[in-house]
């Protein structure tokens, strides 16, 4: 266990704590800008920013139960191949932090470059409910009963997405800092906790007050634990039993329209061009039309189950279950629900958990000479 | 293409009551399963008609789209056979096909496609008996399991 | 007929086959014979070889230009432009001297036309003969027209014409008339007979009558001589030796003159036995004994007729020979003492030797690889082994170690592991276990400790009966204690024997032999036989494993190259051209499919016009044709008619047996100028061969109509032909489709090669591979990191073998100095290398500090090792304690006095073979034997006491050991668990160890104690990382593949030898570096360097970089270029595996030849539904 | 010695020196080749009543431990039956070590080795006389030739025994005499090898 500190918080206002630690970052020679949350104009939700100058904090708001894209693939952007020296510091969701993680693995961004501050996560509403919520109570002290529920129950009939109500990394121990929320009364002070050398490196240089763990925080979030994965068995089950055959999954996925927003809107779908875009899957008129008269007929357009099982093939091993693929879906595929339930799967079969462990090599990257003797009857 | 379409038109669905046929697609290495499955021919082994080969230079460069494709597209079962574990001729892409493989196992028996439909095996290129047994086998297996159903359903 | 070819290649095992390769790589033309009618040697039988205990042979294969030669398991055979493969042919005779030698061969016959014969075995089913099946070791039986290896490539039936009982029926049932008895030729051999006897002319016209022979009786040599003389075409000369001595002479004579090579066949009676042999000197081909039946007499001459006419002479003009004959295995039963009963061998179903082993672990032996007693069936469950028979067994003229049995009785233990589900008991009796290669102490040990087999130093005599059929094994072990264990089997770890026909080969090579029957060779030139240009390979000259084998190949074939152009004067200054071929990749595909319809089964068995029909409206085939016989040069010719008529950009074509095709495609290419990568071949002639009724991805429709008519048998009806056709076009469906997405782009550009090798590491190894390299004309730099050349064995005196180490090496280094090739940078050592094979650039700093760049095709690394520094056991305390190469230094310069002790202790394996440094170190066996023989023979008196673990004598070093026994030398064995304790009193060492014999502890007091410390790498670390390469865990140059490319890295281009590549004798360092050098010269002789038709591209665009492709990459081929921040290919590494493209998410990496779309394709032809039969037309 | 007592046997160059001076050297030059294989062992049919396998008498040899050796009774149980020499796989002349141990111990053994020794020469000579073993003759010379007037009371109980089951023969034989070319020819051999 790090050093643990407290960010006092004046006014009742967490927000402005964080705009002011983010300050006390920018403040810091090492890093160079912050990248984090900033409210949209017209409460149309949060999407992240990179700042630079101190000055231009005041919108930032990390609390905002907005999560419109996952930021992991922005900071990929911000620290592949940098080599000015310094630091983004980056305030992440606990999905973002670990989608990061798993797309450094895969060389798209940098751990070198960056302070990494996860924040715990109360979850998020999905996009379009988000304004709704925003309508409806848009101040600090709706934000705060927000915060206070954990994100449990509806908020004037909102839901939080269901990839969050099913979310169990709720907290981002991967990240260098993180910034604890349950709780504590978040009205008068956050917990800061150093998890890495260079967490305990800032931890020392920011200067906050040092704080001690009275366990609040871990009994708040042991309960909120014990709700989210219940929902998520449930997610499983209904899941599992809506897809539990060829005809089932077809029905799961019958609003797809092959427009590939979900794998855009994903975090770990590292592609610069998903192959299903690409010539590979231009196909020849004669093909379309012997694979017609092979099956009598052919939906059009084609591949549908084929692309979503190769997606699932390709980053089910990586998927961190931030849910934005069910929240970019224009035709309400529960995409995250089936990626979700098999990402669980196929993580607990190479025992890999995406994000956890920068040092933990993707599962399909290496091997052992022996494993898996069941798939071949146990000969060699 | 008009007499593709032609030819095609002439084909007939299987009749009712038929025994049941099952299609395999056996993606083999180039050194190892794939010159036993021709040992095999070539010796006038005994084998089911059910399968067919489609050679690969090694194991590990079988992309899992292969097998996706090839058990949606119809094929009853699928088949992953190379060198044994420590004679790949590419050194390790035995060990990695494994790995695919177990990662779809994980996957597509979820939506209903049979774990018995997809099969690894190790089969060594002198070992022709053993690539016709194994098919043989397989082959039985699959005719017991029956049809899959992603050619008669209509699929997206 | 006379061929012109840059060397002979005597042997087809993988020793000839590695040496052939060698030589063929660097463009020179090889001929490769053996007498066996298959390729492969004795590891056709074998199927599994440790470390990974299965096989690996195809990793020899060559890594450049790869598609000049086959790509697929070489087992089944081979395939190289550069390379003629005679089998079932025996060297006859060697004339001349290196550069122009006249070989000559002679051919047996086989008796079936390999363009004929398509494997159908009809002849073998109708064969009434059964004899002991080679190939199963004797397990099993064949049929005198047989397949000498089932898995050969091609693989055509031979007739066994020794056990033919001429009943003709294979000629019967032939259905291509593949077989040829020469039925026509026999009215036009005319057959002589000069004999005064009346009753033998009679008795001979009369049986001979229905043999169609035309026979001339005449009674005397005149008439005989007449009768040849007036031109008569004579086959066969029968000659009486009744008639008068002179008369025969002159006849036989006369006859010869008269029809040189003229089969005389001399009838003896008794008391002529001296005459006949005086005669068979003069040149007649054999004698017969009188009186002669005509059971014996009528099949012998015609069998003598069918050979005479059917066999071949071949003669070839050679530079260089290079035999690699290998060995046999000693054949307990063979043992003149007649111990063979006393094993049981022979007489119990339980004994068996381990060749009879292996094949009953072979799928494809008799039990098809089910552990299972021959006799009874019992599935094998106790195992033991027993080691060292035929070996190491002066009274059965085997004063050596077979080198081999003990690693193959410890993979065959954990064989019958993993083949038993683990259920198999092991334990292998065992006098030494020789685990004398770099990790083979490891492999040990896991077998020990992991697999749990079982190791007993103990020989057990009195092999009996158990009840139930097992066996009653008794043994005393090393307590005294007598015990009594029942086994299922005992396998005999039978050694190895030159082969059968060394004498006779080594009188037509016109070599020597040693005292053991193998070829004879020098210490220090272990690649050179007695005779000048002729060189051995492989296990030719002393037993030795896979590895030593391919290493003595690749020294044999460096030195025929060498003497090849040092005879031949200095290189071909224009190669071959690489055929230039036709851009296509703007046409549209347009493929021509040629069916070949040859095979009377196609015929019957297929509707060949529905085939056509269903062939030709598939996407990009313009045309379908039938050839006659694709078999033939003739179909051949035909084919290339059509191409050229067609002009095709695609061929597709239907045939039998694809691999065959593989050369055929390459000459069809060059004459079409299209790329045989888009040409392929598909095997429609097993789908025509089934017999089956089912059709494929739909249902069995002839079964529900077959049902309907009454009498119609499956396979008759029309269903089963429409099963076939269906099959046979969905075959070719899934071939067209891939040859439609054929990538036809040309390939990236080859790489120019600098001529010049760099070699790091001046010892004997780097030395000698410096001047491999030179002395064929390339330019070498030799770096070495001290002040002086030499390295370790600079500090040698003098070896077993009694040669002078001292005066080898300052010859060497002169030479090397003096070589205007080769330029020495001493004092020097590499800072910074880039590049590939073919084009490196390194940087050599000397220790002025002047750099030099340097641009080279290839490198060496020989960077050595050194006696292992001893600092316990009183070493450099106490004066008393030397290592084995001090006391040899010592010993060498006199400032020890062997006479003045009073006894010598020595303690081997010290603190090797066994973790951190867990291996054997090679040389201290040898050293210490050196060592007690040259103190025995100062102080014959002298007690010397070895204390030891197992003695490493490997091969002919055995006697060197014997030698030892003999003058005296105590060896007391110690295990790691007990080792002996060394203390100091008044300086001088007390020694106190457990005595396994008596079961005693001993104290000794020497006067001296000599360690074997063994030997370590140089540090290494630093140069690996310069070139790429990997490192053991004890810090050896790990290769490429321990086995199959002992010299070669995974980066090609980067080659290593000597003592950096694991423990060496001065020979296996030899050998290491001639082999390397080979390799080298093989890259540097081209200009360029191209790559395979399969190899990885990378489509920028769609590049994440993500570098998952790096990784998966076992060839180090790939890397991100930063500048320009791309992920490249180096293609000439690249083997073409495609683990890249599977490890890329969307295809932006992808393999030529399996392009996704390609491979999609494919799968969409496979699973398309045939039209029923019902259906058809 | 057959079980693991682990006595200390100490060595030094010195009980070498001697070793080689005396009579054993001859011997030890006899099996110095050996390599412990233990075949010798495995196919001796009296190895289970020997004292010393025949294994550890060479070594024993080899190391020079002359009083050790002579003080075993291996050598005097070796029937000559010569397998041990058929099977070394080293070529050794086993049996004809044995026997030159045997008239080693004869020669230079204390009281118990003479007593064998006799009692080992007399068996030969009755053998070679009578073409089998006349027991009662066999023990007559043996006695006398032991010159103690005691020895034959020791053997009385044993006799009376064999004499009571009809094991004991008398006198008067067909074979006599047969057997002496046969013994000429091994001691030719012998002296050879």
């Amino acid at each position: 266990m790090g050093s643990i500190a407290r960010i006092e918080v004046k006014d009742g206002n967490p927000v402005a704590a964080l705009q002011n630690f983010c300050a006390r970052l920018l403040a810091d020679s090492e890093i160079t800008a912050v990248l984090a949350p900033r409210q949209l104009p017209g409460n149309r939700g949060a999407m992240p920013a990179l700042v630079a100058a101190p000055e231009q904090l005041h919108d930032i708001d990390p609390l905002a139960p907005s999560f419109r894209l996952n930021a992991a693939r922005m900071l990929t952007r911000l620290t592949r191949g940098a080599d000015d020296g310094g630091l983004v510091a980056a305030l992440l969701r606990p999905c973002e932090v670990r989608a990061f993680i798993e797309l450094c693995k895969l060389n798209q961004g940098s751990l070198e470059n960056t302070l990494l501050v996860s924040l715990d996560c109360p979850g998020a509403f999905s996009n379009t409910d988000y304004p709704r919520f925003a309508a409806n109570s848009g101040d600090t002290w709706s934000l705060v009963q927000f915060l206070g529920t954990s994100g449990r129950g509806t908020h004037g009939g909102i839901e939080i997405a269901r990839a969050c109500c099913t979310c169990e990394h709720t907290t981002g121990a991967e990240a260098d800092l993180s910034i604890g929320l349950f709780g504590q009364d978040v009205e008068k002070g956050l917990l800061l906790m150093a998890n890495t050398p260079r967490g305990e490196g800032f931890m020392t240089r920011l200067g906050l007050p040092e704080a001690t763990d009275d366990g609040s925080r871990d009994k708040a979030l042991e309960a909120l634990l014990a709700e989210r994965r219940a929902a998520q068995e449930l997610m499983f089950a209904e899941t599992t039993a809506a897809t539990s055959d060829m005809t089932g999954l077809s029905q799961f996925l019958s609003a797809c329209v092959n427009c590939y927003n979900c794998r855009a809107a994903c975090p770990v779908c590292y592609c610069k061009e998903c192959v299903f875009l690409t010539d590979v899957f231009e196909h020849k008129p004669w093909q379309y039309l012997s694979w017609a008269r092979q099956r009598g007929a052919l939906k059009m357009p084609t591949d549908t189950v084929f692309f979503h099982l190769t997606r699932l093939a390709h980053m089910s091993t990586a998927c961190v279950g931030c849910g934005q693929c069910s929240n970019a879906c224009p035709n309400g595929v529960p995409v995250m629900e089936l990626f979700k339930t098999i990402a669980a799967a196929t993580q607990k079969a190479f025992e890999y958990e995406a994000g956890r462990d920068p040092g933990e090599a993707p599962p399909l990257s290496v091997f052992r000479e022996r494993e898996f003797p069941e798939l071949t009857g146990g000969l060699d | 293409m008009q007499e593709l379409i032609a030819t095609l038109e002439t084909q007939s669905d299987p009749l009712p009551g038929a025994a049941f046929e099952p299609a395999i697609v056996a993606f083999v290495c180039n050194w190892c399963t794939y010159t036993a499955a021709d040992l095999a021919g070539t010796s006038r082994m005994v084998q089911s008609p059910n399968v067919r080969l489609v050679r690969m230079m090694c194991t590990g460069m079988v992309d899992p789209k292969y097998i996706i494709k090839a058990l949606l597209g119809g094929a009853d079962a699928v088949l992953v056979s190379g060198c044994h574990p420590g004679d790949c001729h590419y050194i390790n892409g035995n060990y990695k096909a494994r790995r695919r493989v177990k990662l779809l196992m994980e996957i597509l028996p979820r939506f209903g496609i049979d774990s018995r439909r997809i099969k690894l095996t190790w089969v060594g290129a002198s070992e022709g008996n053993e690539f016709a047994a194994t098919v043989n086998r397989f082959a039985a297996e699959i005719k017991e399991l029956g049809p899959i159903d992603t050619r008669r359903l209509p699929l997206l | 007929m006379k061929k012109e070819y840059g060397a002979l290649v005597v042997g087809a095992g993988i020793g000839g086959i590695r040496a052939a390769l060698d030589l063929a790589e660097t463009g020179l033309k090889v001929a490769l014979i053996d007498a066996r009618p298959s390729l492969g040697g004795i590891l056709t039988q074998l199927d599994h070889q440790f470390p990974s205990d299965h096989c690996g042979m195809c990793k020899m294969l060559p890594l450049t230009q790869r598609d000049q030669s086959s790509q697929y398991c070489l087992r089944k055979g081979i395939f190289h432009k550069n390379i003629d493969i005679y089998l079932h042919t025996e060297l006859s005779g060697l004339e001349g001297d290196p550069g122009k030698f006249q070989a000559s061969l002679r051919r047996r016959s086989t008796f079936v036309d390999p363009t004929r014969c398509v494997s159908c075995g009809l002849c073998a089913e109708v064969c009434p003969v059964r004899v002991p099946s080679e190939f199963n070791a004797g397990l099993g039986q064949r049929t005198a027209v047989y397949l000498p290896v089932p898995h050969n490539i091609p693989n055509h039936y031979v007739v066994d014409l020794d056990n033919c009982q001429r009943c003709w029926r294979c000629f019967e049932a032939c259905p291509t008339k593949a077989i040829d008895f020469k039925f026509s030729e026999r009215k036009d051999f005319h057959v002589i007979v000069a004999s005064a006897d009346e009753q033998l002319s009679q008795d001979l016209s009369l049986w001979l009558k229905d043999e169609n022979f035309p026979l001339h009786l005449t009674a005397s040599g005149e008439e005989a001589i007449t009768l040849l003389a007036s031109g008569l075409e004579c086959g066969l000369l029968l000659l009486d030796l009744d008639l008068p001595p002179a008369e025969t002479e002159r006849t036989l004579r006369r006859a010869l003159e008269l029809r040189p090579g003229l089969a005389v066949v001399l009838l003896t009676g008794p008391g002529k036995e001296e005459a006949g042999a005086g005669l068979l000197e003069l040149g007649a081909r054999e004698t017969l004994s009188k009186p002669l039946n005509k059971a014996l007499t009528v099949p012998w001459l015609d069998k003598l007729f069918m050979r005479l006419v059917s066999d071949e002479t071949l003669t070839f003009e050679v530079g260089a020979v290079i035999l690699a004959a290998g060995f046999e295995c000693y054949n307990p039963a063979d043992n003149p003492n007649g111990c063979a009963d006393l094993m049981l061998y022979g007489s119990h179903p339980g004994v068996l030797t381990s060749l009879e082993f292996e094949r009953l672990a072979s799928s494809t032996g008799p039990s098809q690889g089910l552990l299972a007693r021959p006799g009874d069936g019992k599935p094998l469950r106790r195992i033991a082994w027993l080691q060292c028979v035929g070996s190491r067994d002066v009274k059965k003229k085997a004063d050596f170690c077979s080198s081999i049995c003990c690693m193959i009785s410890i993979k065959e233990a954990l064989l019958a592991k993993r083949l038993s589900g683990g259920q198999a008991e092991a334990t292998i009796f065992y006098m030494d276990m020789r685990t004398s290669g770099r990790d083979y102490q490891r492999y040990r040990d896991e077998a020990e400790n992991s697999a749990g087999v079982r190791f007993v130093p103990a020989r057990p005599h009195s092999i009996l009966p158990g009840p139930d059929g097992d066996l009653l094994i008794q043994y005393y072990d090393y307590s005294g204690e007598l015990r009594e264990e029942i086994f299922d089997a005992l396998i005999l770890a039978v050694g190895v024997r030159p082969p059968k026909s060394m004498e006779r080969l080594a009188q037509a090579a016109g070599i020597e032999v040693n005292d053991s029957g193998f070829c004879s060779t020098k210490y220090l030139s272990p690649n050179r036989t007695s005779r000048l240009g002729v060189f051995a390979a492989g296990a030719f000259g002393e037993p030795t494993d896979i590895r030593g084998s391919l290493l003595q190949a690749g020294a044999a074939a460096m030195g025929a190259s060498r003497m090849i152009r040092v005879y031949r004067g200095p290189r071909d200054e224009t190669p071959e051209a690489e055929p230039q071929y036709t851009d296509v990749s703007r046409q549209v595909p347009r493929v021509l499919m040629a069916l070949c319809t040859s095979c009377p089964t196609l015929e019957r068995n297929v509707n060949s016009e529905l085939l056509h029909q269903r062939m030709e409206v598939l996407p990009g085939v313009v045309k379908v044709v039938d050839v006659e016989r694709a078999c033939t040069r003739e179909g051949w010719e035909s084919l290339r008619q059509e191409a050229e008529a067609t002009e095709p950009n695609r061929v597709l074509i239907g045939a039998c047996l694809p691999y065959v095709h593989v050369p055929r495609l390459r000459e069809l290419g060059e004459a079409l100028r299209l790329n045989p990568a888009l040409m392929d071949v598909v095997d429609i002639h097993t789908a025509s061969f089934s017999g089956r009724v089912t059709s494929f991805g739909g249902h069995a429709a002839c079964l529900a109509s077959c049902a309907t008519e009454p009498g119609a048998s499956p396979g008759v009806c029309d269903c089963g032909e429409a099963a076939r056709t269906n099959e046979m076009s969905s075959l070719l469906a899934m071939a067209a489709a891939k040859l439609l997405g054929a990538d036809p782009s040309s390939l990236p550009q080859a790489t120019p090669v600098s001529p010049q090798a760099l070699v790091v590491g001046g010892g004997l190894a780097g030395m000698t591979a410096a001047m491999g390299i030179a002395d064929q004309g390339f330019k070498v730099v030799l770096v070495e990191e001290a002040e002086h050349l030499g390295g370790l064995a600079m500090n040698l005196r003098y070896t077993l073998e009694g040669d002078d180490p001292v005066r080898f090496m300052e010859d060497l280094v002169e030479q090397v100095e003096k070589n205007p090739n080769i330029r020495v940078l001493k004092d020097s050592r590499v800072v910074l290398s880039r590049g590939k094979a073919g084009r490196f650039v390194t940087v050599v700093a000397t220790g002025e500090g002047v750099a030099h760049t340097l641009h080279h095709g290839a490198t060496i690394l020989a960077t050595g090792g050194h006696e292992v520094k001893v600092y316990e056991y009183g070493n450099r305390v106490h004066k008393c304690v030397l290592t084995q190469l001090e006391l040899e230094q010592r010993l060498a310069a006199g400032s020890l006095d062997a006479s003045s002790l009073k006894s010598v202790a020595m303690i081997q394996c010290w603190r090797s073979r066994e973790e951190s440094r867990n291996y054997c170190s090679r040389v201290c066996c040898q050293g210490a034997l050196k060592n007690i023989l040259m103190l025995k023979k100062r102080n014959p008196g002298l007690p010397v006491y070895v204390f030891y673990r197992d003695i490493m004598t490997t091969g002919f070093s055995e006697r060197f050991y014997t030698e030892a026994r003999r003058s005296g030398a105590v060896f007391i064995r110690y295990t790691p668990d007990s080792r002996p304790k060394v203390e100091f009193k008044d300086d001088k060492p007390v020694i106190t160890a457990l005595d396994p014999v008596l079961g005693a502890d001993i104290e000794l007091h020497p006067d001296l104690l000599v360690l074997s410390s063994g030997v370590e790498p140089s540090d290494a670390s630093e140069i690996a990382d310069l070139f790429g390469v990997g490192l053991t865990a004890d810090g050896f140059f790990q290769e490429a593949e321990s086995k199959w490319r002992p010299v070669d890295f995974l980066k090609h281009g980067v080659f290593a030898c000597g003592l950096a590549l694991g423990p060496a004798t001065m020979r296996d360092s030899l050998l290491s570096a001639k082999a390397a050098a080979q390799r080298v010269v093989r890259i540097l002789n081209e200009t360029h360097l191209s790559c395979g038709n399969v190899v990885a591209e990378v489509r920028h665009t769609l590049c994440s970089r993500c570098g998952r492709c790096i990784s998966a990459c076992p060839y180090g081929a790939r890397s991100l270029n930063l500048d320009r921040d791309k992920i490249v290919v180096d293609e000439l590494l690249c083997q073409g595996c495609g683990s890249c493209i599977a490890a890329c998410p969307n295809s932006a990496t992808v393999l030529r030849g399996f392009h996704d779309e390609q491979v999609m394709a494919v799968i969409d032809a496979a699973l398309a539904v045939q039209p029923s039969a019902a259906a058809r037309l | 010695m057959k079980k693991n007592t682990h006595p200390l046997i100490s060595f030094t160059p010195e009980t070498h020196q001697h070793a080689v001076d005396g009579g054993l050297a001859a011997i030890q030059g006899m099996v110095r080749a050996c390599m412990q294989c233990g075949t010798c062992t495995a196919s001796c049919p009296n190895a289970f009543a020997m004292d010393l396998a025949p294994r550890q008498m060479w070594r024993l040899l080899l190391f020079g431990l002359q009083q050790e050796v002579l003080e075993s009774r291996t050598f005097w149980l070796c029937s000559s039956c010569y397998s041990c020499t058929l099977r070394c796989p080293r070529g050794l002349p086993l049996t004809a070590a044995m026997a030159a141990l045997k008239r080693l111990a004869g020669a230079e053994g204390d009281h118990a080795n003479r007593k064998k020794a006799l009692f080992y020469q007399e068996f030969m000579r009755n053998v070679e006389q009578n073409g089998r073993v006349q027991e009662m003759g066999f023990m007559c010379h043996y006695f006398l030739a032991m010159r103690d007037p005691l020895l034959p009371l020791e053997y009385t109980p044993l006799g009376l025994k064999l004499l009571g089951k009809g094991k004991l023969h008398l006198g008067g034989s067909a074979q006599r005499g047969r057997l002496g070319p046969l013994f000429a020819k091994v001691r030719s051999m012998e002296g050879a090898s």
